[in-house]
């Protein structure tokens, strides 16, 4: 229909969808990733809404590769708005060639022509107004016309959609048809109307094996399932309310008492975050494994008991998804803004244990993880997710548990053991460093009648948790707790290494750091520079305090880029900060606009200093 | 594993049901002023928990910060204690009692620590009924930081350092009672008759307990013109009855009047006797007890005794319907659903 | 009397009280520093006191120095101890050929007795039993006699006692006479059984000039006052109590409308922190000049609303006196330890304005200029003042308020301006960087009808003060709050350089920099340094964000001794960190148990080091 | 300076006293749901504002996070706004009325802001009574995060995800009435003729004002078994007596039947007309409207109107003494004491 330059482009596209958030879109786009997932071809979906219920633009980006490539991708290949209110603004996402789909019920404004890129009209309005009565029908098939459209411009096997809905509707089976109907419209209309399929279409492909798609906060969720987390503690909050609702969600399913019906789970929705961590270190005290998710202002809400917990040194499980701040800041955006108010969380000397999944398999081990850290460390152990891995699908390898793995409850002595104690003519004392490792042992309340209870107090206090304003206990007991936390080095996940396939064997003085979901797009820039002939090494940070790896990491290279989702490059100044390396050392790459880092944009910052430096150079020569 | 006191006591030193002697039961040497109401609090926990003869090690006991917040050190040295931060008490009693429902929790604040910092919480842990004994250790001051004015401090009540409070006083009986709370009383630090048995009572009781108890501090607020000193709380008390209370094991012995006796059966089984109750006053009738309070505020009496108890509630446990085994005691059996349901779950995500 | 060794000293001297809290001590110990001012000799009270309201240890030491060293200084010259339960270690405590003088009243355990220190008994609680009535009085006097006692062993003119005796109860008359014969008593008890004056003593010198003595939280307290805060918000915690309780005082006495008898001010005790500063920022966006004052927890739970204040940029005045922590840590002893946390308070990518005062007219400098630095900023600025400052008498320069001196409000627009604007056609924008400097203009509420009005908020919104999730606007305006903080340089206070009149004219290499109440410790311990030929350089940090002086002073050494008390050295940290200096270069010294750090401790610490590098050289030729 | 209203409507748009349009006192376009009962508030704020020709610029809006606390950007676009942070809007209020006691204050708040996270500084703001008007638009749930359940949600009512609540639920009314409010109403978002006049009598008393507005959540909470549905609402109100309001300016014009209308007149001297009230009700009477309440919910039915009004109330500046003069307009003058007093200072020192 149209002479003008069509983009061709196989397995490599990225599709966006603009829509009205409240109007049942998220299922519908969710069927296309889906689609494309069950056709073996890699994808990567980012939902972009807003803060808001009902009536605003929402977006959902989908990045289809078989290459493998799931961080996100500037430039969209195929536009379907379906939203008066942004399409000025999704027009222009389009790349030259590109495809712009919308609703052609109403005539196009003629501001929005572009003549560079590929329209096609489909009048969606039109069709709900002629094929369904009720309003809410009408707004909500829009959706699903739009996806049978696509499957024909794509090529997308339309069995797989008709699998899918089946699927949706198990239970509610009258409801299949209709929506078969729906996207059959689409398709037919597509059909009818243009050449399909477009010069940009997917095909079945096995590369998917079997990894899964599944948000980050689902594994966080059932990672404290499978962890054995028996209270939990929160206060809703976006984008860290899904984590819980997971775990509540499946301990419904898989921790009810056969015998009574009952929950051997508690799950209480707290009156704010102070009550939400204070619940959870009170269970921790009293030796029920416990968390609490959180956000944002929900992070500093909690800083005087993170506090308590870290000089106390009472186990605290915390899943910190981060959003876009200051304060309120972009609610529902994503970013890496807590690093630095969450490592030393409280006033005086605090430092605590984190942990930086990249994907939702690791949502789901470092949760798990992070049980064990915090009852045997006794302190806060904090898994810093972000909006993007924790609410958006992610291709991911599938959920592994070892059956024979048993919790490392850390160390805690039972009543025999604080007889014995006593027996051998010795004291138990909670805070003593039996072992040197900084860590002391802890017992339960209820234990023992007449052995082994202590105070558990904010203040200072000596090695049998009595009460001492005694300097020299004091400093030594503050010494004690920056010994235990070098000890949490020997259990903590160690950072990854990685390299592009083309830099195998060709060794590299540059390397690039980077942490949680930065991970897609700086491995995908590997590729790319390393296609420009620039090798670098590339390590993903897993946790802080920073194994003897990291050090080495940095020792190993002249300069080091260090990719952080904030403005003031905090992984980059923790990294100074406790490694006592050079700054000079570190160049820093800061994506902060809120939506998720691309590879283009690392190659961009990379590029630009690796060409400063050459240029330099040449004047020295 | 069950437990024998070991027997390195004096013959004559007496011993409770269990084995226990007071002596059990005491905690380190008080630091807080002499004349201190909060230590006559403290020593009438002990004699509760002896002569209930709870077993020291199931008691957990949970405070905030405060001088009264200190005093969970001054009693039950063989219970694990808590001293957390200011006004948080609650949210850690709720976690500590979600972990394990068999303890006994005796949770100590102040009337800074309660009214001010720590009043959401308090609200909040009166609503989950959480099933606690709440003590407020209330002097209507700020003890610990040399005496400032508190949010229960009371209207015209003049504070050593001559300042007058303008303020309306948050009243904890009359709010907890509003909120719902299943058990209320209030009583005096010098009153240790009334206090030891509300104790009992609470400890008893299968749900929230708040024991609002004015306790003088002689260094701050009990001078002329204050309205929480020992001479103008004794001079403006009235108690609804005297209280006597008969644990559940027990059998009653002494015989009381029926016609000026009421019999208050908690919900364990134990009794609470009220003798000489107040004309038309119904302990299990909120209505009438925030009735009473509010007409004895009205005359510039202060009302002490039980105020109100519901002897059927139902408690955080019940309404989030956990089981009945304390969570802190299952094990990776029950906990872990295990790699093949993993995997199946795994599916639903294809 | 005893043939042991006496030490001799003449206005050289530590003298140290060992009482019991809530024994009214406090008032007699400062009548004998205010005794030693009144001599004019420079004199170093510091009160060591438990978080106790009555009966547990207490100790009140007094440096006197005509040398000026108004630091700590270890090791007592002549102790003080009437109080049995730290009499053990008090004993400890006193340098060989000390002087112990206690309560002979009972005999002194044996164990007590060291052959290298002089015992002198008086039985104070004797005297008071057969003087003295009703128990208080005993209790009361007890302290003022052995004040009178002190006169004579060491020489100080009863005139002086009695004059303060005077001073401190005018209006109350008829307590003089008894107070001044409880002086007699001691005095006359120890010219009759020893030889007064002792080797020990002080002699009148005129060193003191217009100096004062005072607390530094009365300074801040006066500062306020001064600077026009009309608002107060507070939540009552040791030890930033007395900061409000001054202001409150001399508001009271100096701020009361003539016409009407009320106040022109309002000060409110909030239910907690969190409170205290939500009325600070309602305060400040309303127009008034307007601050709180906490202390450790507080500054925890200060954190989400101090994101809001600099994201929404509102100004906020707050004074953290800092204590030891962390958690409730050791309320009653001193610390730096909130420098991170205050540098960097909230989630998200946040900053704030920092002050560091070290004697009580900084204090009141630094409180004053405060106000107007969070109204030029339109931003929170800390004060970070400490126990040992706040709480402490001081020596200090007088306080100095210059008459011309007006208010700087800031940027703010009123009616006529908001008229002129339009007028021009213009269009007012609240978060506009109209002068470059990343600062805009703000309106009060209640300003113009039709103008100027704007909604301020924690979340993000464009210049306009629209609410926005344009990820370009949001990095805009977090680049322009970058901007506005480098602003901060040109109004902060600057660094103060120091150095031993041994090393005048003495080039040096190495650099030593410190902050807050190091200062006086360190400056002595810069001239004991150069009397051994190590000439240091000293800088006192006034602010951060840290100014060119900073850096050129780093620039300038081969290395640099960072003075910090808290563990982990969080100046040094904050300096790398901000400074991208080689962290190689900055050497920690750290003094954290507690008690202020003393010149020796330096100096220790400081020999250690260049002794390992000199060491390190020899090897290395 | 004084401002002249710029003369640029339509002749025929209806102008107020002060010679504003309705429009003025509009606000930006709403982005609330569709049918929201938050929007119908703002209506009922913008019609009282407009009617009672309050000078737009005199206002502040004030509120915490949520969906109502969005709010104050749909309406009153000349008034500042402050949208702070979660269940902070007290205190960002109090502060702000300190600085300048001669403004409106509009605190807007939700059940989630109020009643859970900002319970403690909402007891605190009424116990000082700071002169505010504090509306809660009440939807018994989180709105903006989604629907979970808030403290305010009834016993048993059951949400849009199914889930039926078990926890008491906290009442705002009698909680301010416990408190000591001095003013105190309850309305329904979808019942303008009752909103408007208490919005207008709230924002005439002088100190705080609370009107507890049920406002149904259309997304998350109208569904059939939720307390706080359009339809439920509907069926459950009974009203104290209606309400009209007179301001003090204008004299009255309709006549009322003594015998059917009660006369409340506010401190400025406005007049609050309450037809048909209960039968021994007293809106002057705190413990009347305490007993009246009570006696509706047990009967399952939600009181509304206009529940308590003090009409000689002591807010906070009378309480701390301070002066007429907004603190905000005073200058170095009357603030800086000087150099030469603080030299005689420095002396104390010495
Ligand atoms: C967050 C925080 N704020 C303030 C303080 C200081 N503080 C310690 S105790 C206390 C008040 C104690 O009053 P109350 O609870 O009545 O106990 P009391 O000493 O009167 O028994 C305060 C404000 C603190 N420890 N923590
Ligand atoms: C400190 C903090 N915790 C949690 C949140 C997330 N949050 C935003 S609005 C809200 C609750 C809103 O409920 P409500 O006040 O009833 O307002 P509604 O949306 O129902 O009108 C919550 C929990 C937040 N913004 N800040
Ligand atoms: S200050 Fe008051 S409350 Fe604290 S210990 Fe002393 S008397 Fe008791
Ligand atoms: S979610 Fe509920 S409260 Fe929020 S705007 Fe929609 S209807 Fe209103
Ligand atoms: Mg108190
Ligand atoms: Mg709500």
């Amino acid at each position: 229909m149209s002479d003008k330059k069509q983009i061709s482009a196989l397995n490599e596209i990225v599709v966006k969808f603009a829509n009205v958030n409240g109007t049942g879109s998220a299922s519908a786009n969710q069927m296309f990733a889906k689609a494309i997932f069950r056709m073996g071809i890699p994808v990567s979906p980012k939902n972009l809404f807003p803060s808001n219920i009902q009536g605003l633009p929402t977006w959902y980006e989908v990045r289809i590769s078989e290459k493998g490539y799931m961080g996100r991708r500037e430039g969209i290949d195929l536009m379907v708005s379906v939203n008066s209110q942004s399409m000025a603004s999704d027009v222009k996402e389009v790349v030259p060639g590109g495809y712009f789909v919308y609703d052609s019920t109403r005539p196009l404004d003629i501001r929005l022509i572009r003549d560079d890129i590929n329209y096609f009209g489909i009048p969606f309005t039109e069709i709900c107004l002629r094929e369904y009565k009720n309003p809410r029908q009408r707004q909500l098939f829009k959706n699903v016309i739009y996806i049978g459209a696509l499957a024909a411009m794509l090529d997308i096997e339309f069995s797989i959609l008709t699998d899918l809905v089946a699927d949706q509707f198990v239970g509610k089976e009258k409801l299949v048809a209709p929506n078969v109907h729906a996207l059959e419209l689409g398709y037919q209309y597509a059909h009818k109307h243009f050449t399909c399929p477009f010069p940009i279409r997917v095909e079945r492909r096995d590369l998917i094996k079997d990894k899964i798609l599944v948000t980050g906060n689902s594994g966080a969720g059932l990672g404290a399932v499978y962890a054995g987390a028996t209270v939990v503690a929160w206060y809703p909050i976006t984008p860290s309310t899904s984590v819980v609702e997971a775990f509540e969600k499946y301990a419904n399913r898989l921790r009810i008492d056969p015998g009574t019906g009952k929950k051997n789970f508690a799950v209480v929705q707290a009156e704010d975050e102070l009550s939400a961590i204070g619940m959870t270190i009170g269970a921790s005290w009293n030796g029920a494994r416990s968390f609490t998710a959180t956000s944002g202002p929900g992070i500093s809400l909690m800083g005087e008991f993170l506090g308590l917990a870290y000089f106390a040194e009472v186990p605290v499980v915390l899943v910190n998804v981060q959003r876009a701040g200051p304060s309120t800041g972009m609610p529902t955006r994503t970013q890496q803004p807590d690093v630095m108010a969450c490592a030393y969380a409280s006033h005086g000397d605090t430092k605590h244990v984190l942990l930086f999944p990249s994907c939702p398999k690791e949502c789901f081990d470092q949760t798990a993880q992070a049980f064990d850290l915090a009852e045997r460390l006794q302190t806060p152990v904090i898994v810093m997710s972000d909006l993007d891995l924790g609410m958006n699908d992610h291709l991911s390898e599938p959920f592994e548990w070892d059956d024979a793995r048993a919790y490392d409850r850390g160390k805690v002595h039972d009543a025999e053991a604080l007889e014995e104690i006593e027996k051998d003519g010795g004291r138990y004392g909670r805070y003593l460093d039996v072992d040197g490792d900084g860590i002391g042992y802890r017992t339960y309340p209820g234990t023992h009648p007449t052995k082994g209870s202590f105070f558990t107090r904010g203040t200072s206090r000596d090695a049998y948790a009595i009460y001492t304003e005694d300097g020299d206990i004091y400093a030594e007991n503050m010494d004690r707790l920056t010994r235990k936390f070098n000890t949490a080095k020997d259990y903590i996940p160690k950072p990854v290494l990685f390299e592009s396939a083309a830099s195998k064997g060709k060794p590299s003085s540059i390397g690039i750091m980077f942490y949680g979901t930065s991970q897609q797009a700086t491995v995908e820039a590997l590729d790319y520079l390393a296609a420009d002939g620039l090798h670098l090494k590339g390590l993903s940070i897993k946790a802080f305090p920073f194994t003897q790896e990291v050090d080495d990491f940095i020792e190993s290279c002249e300069q080091v880029f260090v990719i952080d989702q904030n403005r003031d490059g905090q992984m980059r100044k923790l990294l100074i900060n406790e490694l006592e390396v050079n700054p000079r050392q570190l160049i820093a790459v800061l994506n902060y606009d809120g939506a998720p880092i691309t590879a283009d944009f690392i190659c961009q910052k990379v590029r630009q200093k690796l060409e400063a430096d050459s240029a330099a150079e040449r004047k020295v020569n | 594993m069950s437990f024998i006191r070991p027997n390195i006591r004096h013959p004559e030193t007496p011993v409770n049901a269990i084995g226990f002697t007071r002596k059990d039961y005491e905690g380190a040497l008080s630091t807080l002023c002499a004349g201190c109401g909060h230590d006559s609090i403290s020593a009438a926990i002990i004699n509760a928990c002896f002569e209930m003869s709870i077993e020291p090690h199931r008691v957990a006991k949970l405070s905030g910060i405060g001088c009264s917040s200190k005093t969970p050190t001054y009693f039950l040295g063989n219970s694990h204690g808590f001293n957390s931060v200011h006004g948080r008490m609650p949210s850690i009693t709720t976690g500590a009692n979600l972990a394990n429902r068999d303890l006994t929790y005796i949770g100590v604040s102040g009337d800074g620590d309660t009214a001010s910092i720590g009043l959401g919480q308090f609200a909040h842990v009166v609503r989950r009924n959480l099933n606690m004994l709440y003590i407020v250790e209330n002097n209507g001051c700020y003890g610990l930081t040399k005496g400032q004015m508190s949010a229960t401090t009371d209207i015209d009540s003049i504070n050593k350092a001559g300042k007058t409070n303008h303020f309306e006083p948050i009243d904890l009986v009359n709010l907890a009672l509003q909120l719902g709370a299943t058990f209320v009383a209030r009583s005096f630090s010098g009153d240790k008759e009334q206090l030891e048995p509300l104790i009992k009572a609470a400890m008893s009781h299968r749900g929230f307990a708040l024991i609002d108890v004015i306790s003088p501090c002689v260094t701050f607020n009990n001078n002329p013109g204050s309205k929480k000193s020992y001479d103008f709380v004794r001079e403006h008390c009235e108690a609804t009855a005297t209280v006597d209370f008969v644990p559940m094991e027990k059998e009653i012995t002494t015989s009381y009047d029926p016609g000026t006796t009421q019999e208050v059966t908690l919900h364990d089984g134990s009794v609470v006797h009220l003798h000489k109750p107040l004309a038309n006053f119904d302990p299990c009738n909120r209505r009438s007890a925030m009735r009473a309070i509010k007409d004895h505020q009205e005359r510039g009496e202060v009302l002490t005794g039980l105020l109100y108890v519901d002897t059927d509630p139902v408690d955080l446990h019940d309404m989030i319907d956990t089981t009945n085994k304390p969570l802190n005691s299952l094990k990776e059996d029950v906990l872990c659903p295990g790699n093949a349901t993993l995997q199946t779950i795994n599916g639903s995500f294809r």
